[in-house]
């Protein structure tokens, strides 16, 4: 192992992210990355406002979405939001432990967040025969919601390995940046979702 | 690791080399001899559409296969040859032109171009799988969705792959050109081609996105029942249009910008003379790009948007005439007054101005709606079209290949070759693509397999058929001159033309793998000239001589493309049988097995010594 | 190489004379020879835009050709380092104002025509089709008239009509260069557009978006005739009997075998909305077979024993029964003894 | 280098910036969640559509200039052009929305 990525007790960097040039480098990559996101999602978007109303005699927007589950789901996303924050406070301060801590709160909130995006989908399909075949309407409602449910799963298997995989090694130069890069990432699907309750479901509900 | 001796290599060493390899300039080389081996399918498949246009109700090939032909002509060159040469290009140049060892990230690099190829491949895997997509290379649905077979299919995929390849290498331009510039290298000293390949990135990674959902929208439409473009369940196919072109139009771009870097380079290099309006020229770039997001819809005039629309981006695409217009100037510019030397790379560069010109012109034709209304959907846009991107683009890659063979390979072309294919090419494409206009303008519509005996339109397709087969001859000559430069080419220096003036031409031809021994020190636009003109022979180093950091190469971008590759397969026969799902999950589980391999084991990579670096001659 | 130069430029010139000498394309077809309205407003735009493009072109060209002759490097220029010019400003300007100027030139009226061409103010009170697309044909349906056509479009001359422009299948494109611009067939929405054609004439229509293999076979006419002519064909058309006797035995078997043969479930006589096939009332009056053959005996009974030698992925191969060479006979007999009007290309002059 | 490094050895300094950012992301992080209240609470008790449509809309973006300035940091230092080109995707997903929501209405 080089020395470049071991931490000097006597020497910490202020932000130990971005103090080597690889940091950096991911730093810069992963938003770069956020901004074709951005125009990803907005397609999605954009396609989804445009066949919002086609039914096709099918069940409208009106007829299924609920408040009460997407404010749970709106909150515990928000939530992580949060406490992935307080993860890379405790990594600025090099304290491993709670930063393992918050983000495995972190974890367990998308994957609840997850659990109730499933039953939500079930309960569309099983009680109202509502699929992603049923109209364009259908199909452009399950390809947005579900490519950020599909960001959430990517997300977490992310964190889930980086935990995994440093469990045991406390925080490196190394990881640190990738640390970083995972929590500004899962902040980006929660911009998403923002968007989503608020597009989809909100904008759906009013009449 | 020792790089000191070139020793012997057996062939399947240098091959597991080349596999594994994630140096930018071995990738480069990669790049642009795939990009090459797809530009000559795509030539003959533009010769098989010229042979049957040849004459009134030919029956050369068959209606469907033609419509194949166009489609896989269009896609492979402007997916397949076009942009990964460029992309070979930026890849293999931009890092010396700032003064980099490499780019931000090397693993990445080498897994966007296994992606590119075996995207590729899966397209072109098409013609032997049942037949090749058969919807234009614009793939409008609905015919693309009713399309039968799996030809569409493979386009989809294909692009895909190739597509996040390229998504990749966007972003590790924008980070490489953003963080690993050399000391003095300040954003206002870089040479115009990093400037190109920075703008170009930004537009990959806003455009490629809009591709992605279009694909995965006629992908959940074509292989799991989705209604996005389904009339009868609400669909609308217009989105597709719209999703193409809010890429497809910024596309243009991405292949005309490296373009334009090239020329900027080579014009005033055998100008003797720096390159007049360097912020303007920089202004420029970015104006186009930004431009180019506001135009898409000058693609569906006649889709029946209503007039407002209509008028709002027929303003758009006009204003783009200006900023392109002061590019032409500031060229014409730094060849005035300047000390002209006309050689093979210098011909190409002057071929272009006349022809992209009336390519440009064109263009702003086609954007006055009204006109419009008559041109779209004709062998007009054609001509329009083959003016900007051969004329342009192809005219840039060839001018850029002369140019910058030696420092990829350190040989120089042949010079009287150079000359004899230059105008072989330059006078079939004229031939070709000028009487086009006419014939779209005399009622011949695009993309039509054949066109009526008696109707005025013979002699026009005869004459542009006959162009077709000048450039092929042209394009010929030129691989036999690479061949033979290959064979019997003597070494370049490391300024073969003598007037370089950026940082590429300071060190050896072709480089060492680290570039660089020391950083050097910029001191201002044009930094070797700088040096040349104050009698130093060669650039200050900015720091001493030390250790070298380097990554290690990989085979698991490789193995990650092949996950992916044999996941497409699964894709697209699960519709015929349920047993293609294990090969979807299969390559999935290869793929992410590999993306996990990657981020579980730490990859420190190597340094090359100090002391064998002293050992090493410049 | 200032020689090949002058060669080249001389060769481009000629190939260009050569072109203008030509006429401008088949008269009827071009859309350099417009005879319709909106054809004439599109080329007073190209007009005014190839203007400034030559102007502009030339003084491209002039400094270009200035610049390499006389700034090329001479004998004894070895060493010669010429100024290192960093710019100027006032010329960046310059180069940056006109073409500014140019544009808005250009754009302004382009603005004006495209609101012009879209206006549908007066729809309501004149003759309106309904267009419909259809892999590879093109249905008329006259809805104030009740009549229904295919291939064959008759108008007024000197008359505004509307059309109502749609897709029964994939996207198409309507377009008869010397009338009027395109205007795309979406299966989704339909598309207004009027056109006045100021000539009696036949036009040739021609599809202009790709929609499968027959998409460069899918062309049809406009035939545009005098009011009284015009008003005569509506007449005409109205009062067809689609159950009239054939004149001929043969005529009448092959009647009878298009009944049998369920031709009549595509392919309507009268003004029957049914279009699933062309529309065939007045079939002998049409100018050409299938859109795109001489419309004779021997092509008819080709076309109907292998109507995928001629247009390959057409709707028709395959959805009725096998055809024998007599049988084939007898219903081209009968379908060339459509002409129940007495207004047909003849009447517009030409052709 | 398993160890971790304890808090004491960071400078004082330091320490005391990094709380008041804390202190401020959970402020943010409260105003986020009274935003996605009121959103709900409009939706719920069924106020006008034209009101409510651009309320929604505004908040939603309110809080994720939130999430971006203060949870991603792009307030800091060093996200200048980070910034720059986010904006620039945020401009090509407006036109496209605006697009996708004015001419595809039929
Ligand atoms: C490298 C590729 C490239 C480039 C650079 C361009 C550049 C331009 N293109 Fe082109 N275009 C294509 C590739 C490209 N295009 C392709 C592939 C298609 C067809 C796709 C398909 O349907 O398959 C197409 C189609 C296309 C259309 C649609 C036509 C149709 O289908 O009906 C239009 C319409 O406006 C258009 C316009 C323009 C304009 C205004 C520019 C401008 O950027 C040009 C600007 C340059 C100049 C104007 C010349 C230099 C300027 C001066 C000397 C200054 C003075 C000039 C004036 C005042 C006029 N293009
Ligand atoms: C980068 C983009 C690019 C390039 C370089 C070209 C290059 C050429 N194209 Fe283009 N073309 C497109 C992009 C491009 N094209 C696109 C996007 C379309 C639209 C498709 C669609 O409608 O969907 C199109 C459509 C298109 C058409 C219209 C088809 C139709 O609408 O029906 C035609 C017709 O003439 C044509 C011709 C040519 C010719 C003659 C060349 C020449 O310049 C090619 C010159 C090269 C060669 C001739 C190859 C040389 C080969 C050798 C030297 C090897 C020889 C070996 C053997 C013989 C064994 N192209
Ligand atoms: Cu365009």
């Amino acid at each position: 192992m080089s020395q470049e990525h071991t931490l000097d007790p006597n020497n910490l960097p202020k932000d130990p992210a971005k103090s080597t040039l690889e940091g950096k480098h991911k730093f810069l990559g992963l938003w770069f990355f956020l901004g074709g996101e951005t125009v990803l999602f907005s397609c999605f978007f954009a396609t989804y406002l445009a066949l919002k109303n086609s039914t096709a005699g099918g069940p409208t927007s009106q007829d299924l979405f609920g408040l009460e589950l997407v404010f749970i789901m709106t909150i515990l996303l928000l939530t992580s939001s949060l406490t992935s924050v307080y993860a890379i406070y405790h990594m600025k301060n090099y304290d491993f432990k709670k930063m393992q801590l918050w983000f495995g709160i972190t974890a367990l909130l998308g994957l609840a967040f997850l659990g109730f995006e499933i039953y939500e989908f079930y309960h569309y399909i099983t009680d109202y025969g509502f699929t992603f075949r049923s109209s364009a309407f259908g199909s452009a409602f399950y390809t947005l919601v579900g490519f950020h449910g599909g960001h959430v799963v990517f997300g977490l298997s992310w964190l889930i390995a980086l935990m995994v995989r440093n469990a045991r090694r406390g925080i490196t130069l190394k990881n640190a940046s990738k640390f970083n890069t995972f929590s500004l990432y899962w902040h980006f699907i929660d911009v998403v979702w923002v968007f989503i309750f608020t597009v989809v479901y909100l904008m759906g509900m009013v009449s | 690791m020792s790089i000191a001796s070139t020793q012997q290599k057996g062939f399947w060493a240098i091959l597991w080399d080349y596999l594994t390899t994630v140096d930018h300039k071995k990738l480069g080389n990669m790049y642009i001899a795939a990009g090459a081996f797809f530009f000559v399918l795509g030539g003959i498949e533009a010769l098989v559409i010229r042979i049957q246009l040849a004459k009134p109700e030919n029956d050369f090939i068959s209606a469907g296969l033609y419509n194949e032909m166009i489609t896989m002509h269009g896609t492979t060159m402007i997916f397949f040859a076009a942009m990964p040469i460029l992309i070979g290009f930026m890849n293999a140049i931009m890092p010396l032109q700032i003064g980099a060892r490499d780019v931000a990230f090397p693993f990445l690099n080498s897994l966007g171009f296994w992606l590119f190829l075996f995207g590729g491949i899966m397209l072109n895997l098409s013609w032997f799988l049942g037949g090749a997509p058969d919807a234009g290379w614009t793939a409008y649905a609905p015919l693309s969705i009713q399309s039968p077979g799996h030809g569409m299919d493979f386009y989809i995929l294909g692009l895909q792959l190739s597509g996040a390849g390229t998504l990749m290498g966007g972003i590790n331009f924008l980070v490489t050109i953003v963080t690993m510039r050399a000391p003095g290298m300040t954003y206002m000293r870089m040479p115009l081609f990093t400037w190109t390949t920075f703008v170009a990135s930004i537009l990959i990674l806003f455009a490629f996105p809009a591709l992605t959902v279009g694909l995965f929208l006629l992908m959940f439409d074509r292989l799991f029942g989705s209604a996005f473009f389904d009339v009868a369940l609400g669909g609308n196919s217009v989105i597709w249009q719209h999703l193409f072109w809010i890429f497809g139009h910024p596309e243009v771009y991405i292949l005309i910008l490296p373009a334009f870097g090239i020329f900027s380079e080579i014009i005033p290099v055998f100008s003797r003379k720096r390159l007049f309006g360097y912020t303007s020229m920089v202004f420029a770039t970015f104006l186009i790009a930004f431009l180019g997001f506001m135009v898409w819809a000058h693609h569906m005039f006649a889709v029946g948007l209503g007039p407002t629309a209509n008028a709002i981006f027929a303003v758009g695409t006009m204003a783009i005439a200006v900023p392109t217009g002061i590019k032409i100037f500031n060229w014409l510019a730094t060849l005035w007054g300047g000390s002209i030397t006309i050689n093979s790379a210098m011909l190409w560069s002057l071929g272009f101005i006349p022809s992209f010109t009336i390519g440009g012109m064109t263009g702003v034709m086609l954007g006055a709606t009204t006109a419009d209304y008559q041109y779209h959907d004709t062998y007009f846009v054609i001509a329009h079209f083959h003016y900007v991107i051969v004329g342009g683009v192809v005219f840039g890659i060839l001018a850029g290949l002369h140019y910058w063979w030696p420092k990829l390979f350190g040989k120089v072309l042949n010079e009287a070759m150079g000359k004899i294919a230059f105008w072989f090419f330059f006078i079939g494409f004229h031939l070709t693509f000028f009487i086009q206009h006419f014939l779209g303008l005399m009622g011949m519509p695009r993309r039509y397999w054949v066109f009526l005996e008696g109707q005025g339109l013979d002699t026009g397709n005869m004459i542009s058929t006959v162009g077709a087969f000048l450039m092929g001859i042209g394009s010929l000559v030129f691989i036999i001159n690479v061949v033979y430069t290959t064979v019997k080419g003597e070494k370049a220096g490391n300024d073969p033309w003598g007037d370089g003036r950026s940082l590429e031409w300071s060190i050896s031809s072709p480089p060492k793998e680290y570039n660089f021994k020391q950083l050097p020190l910029v001191r201002g636009l044009d930094p070797y000239w700088i040096e040349k003109m104050e009698g130093n022979k060669k650039m200050t180093p900015a720091q001493p001589v030390n250790d070298i950091h380097m990554p290690n190469g990989s085979i698991l971008p490789l193995i990650m493309t092949i996950g992916f590759f044999i996941a497409s397969f699964g894709f697209i026969y699960q519709v015929d049988n349920n047993l293609w799902l294990i090969a979807l999950f299969g390559g999935m589980a290869i793929a992410l097995g590999s993306m996990l391999a990657r981020s579980l084991v730490d990859d420190y990579g190597y340094h090359i010594h100090k002391e064998d670096l002293e050992k090493e001659v410049d | 190489m200032n020689r090949w130069m002058g060669k080249i430029k001389a060769l481009i010139l000629l190939g260009f004379v050569s072109l203008v000498l030509a006429a401008c394309g088949k008269e009827n077809l071009t859309a350099l020879d417009p005879k319709g309205y909106g054809a004439e407003v599109s080329m007073d735009i190209m007009i005014l835009s190839i203007i400034i493009m030559i102007a502009v072109f030339v003084i491209v060209m002039l400094v270009y050709t200035v610049a390499i002759i006389r700034f090329r490097r001479k004998k004894g220029q070895e060493n010669y380092i010429p100024k290192q010019v960093e710019g100027n400003h006032k010329l960046e300007i310059v180069w940056t104002a006109i073409p500014i100027v140019l544009v808005i030139i250009l754009a302004v009226p382009t603005i004006f025509t495209v609101f012009d061409l879209a206006d549908d103010a007066d729809a309501s009170e004149s003759i309106s089709i309904d267009v419909t697309g259809n892999q590879y044909w093109w249905h008329f349906n006259y809805s104030n008239e009740e009549i229904q056509t295919s291939q064959d479009m008759y108008i007024p001359v000197n008359e505004k009509v509307y059309l109502n422009i749609d897709s029964a299948d994939v996207i198409h494109s309507f377009w008869v260069p010397t009338i009027s611009g395109k205007m795309d067939a979406n299966p989704e929405n339909t598309n207004t557009m009027y056109i006045e054609a100021y000539e009696e004439g036949v036009y040739w229509g021609k599809c202009a978006e790709l929609c499968g293999p027959s998409h460069s076979l899918m062309d049809f006419k406009i035939v545009v005739v005098s009011q009284e002519e015009y008003d005569q064909w509506v007449e005409d058309m109205k009062s067809v009997d689609p159950e009239a006797e054939p004149e001929t035995a043969s005529a009448q078997e092959g009647k009878d075998l298009f009944e049998a043969n369920s031709c009549i479930g595509c392919h309507a006589i009268g003004s029957s909305p049914s279009a699933v096939g062309p529309n065939l009332t007045n079939f002998a009056n049409r100018t050409t077979l299938a859109g795109v053959e001489d419309l004779t005996y021997e092509n008819l009974v080709d076309w109907l024993m292998n109507p995928e030698a001629l247009k390959p992925g057409n709707k028709m191969t395959g959805n009725y029964p096998e055809l024998s060479e007599d049988e084939a006979s007898s219903i081209a007999e009968y379908l060339l003894g459509l002409d129940h009007s007495e207004i047909n290309p003849e009447s517009a002059g030409n052709e | 280098m398993t160890e971790n490094t304890s808090m004491s050895k960071l400078n004082s300094y330091q320490n005391h910036k990094s709380k008041e950012e804390m202190k401020h992301q959970v402020i943010t992080f409260a105003l986020m969640i009274i935003f996605t209240l009121i959103a709900f609470y409009a939706v719920a008790v069924d106020m006008d559509k034209i009101f409510v449509i651009p309320l929604i809309l505004i908040l939603a973006i309110v809080q994720v200039g939130f999430q971006f300035y203060y949870f991603m940091h792009m307030k800091d230092k060093g996200h200048e052009l980070v910034a720059l080109l986010i904006f620039g995707g945020i401009w090509v997903a407006a036109v496209a929305i605006l697009t996708f929501t004015t001419i595809i209405w039929w």
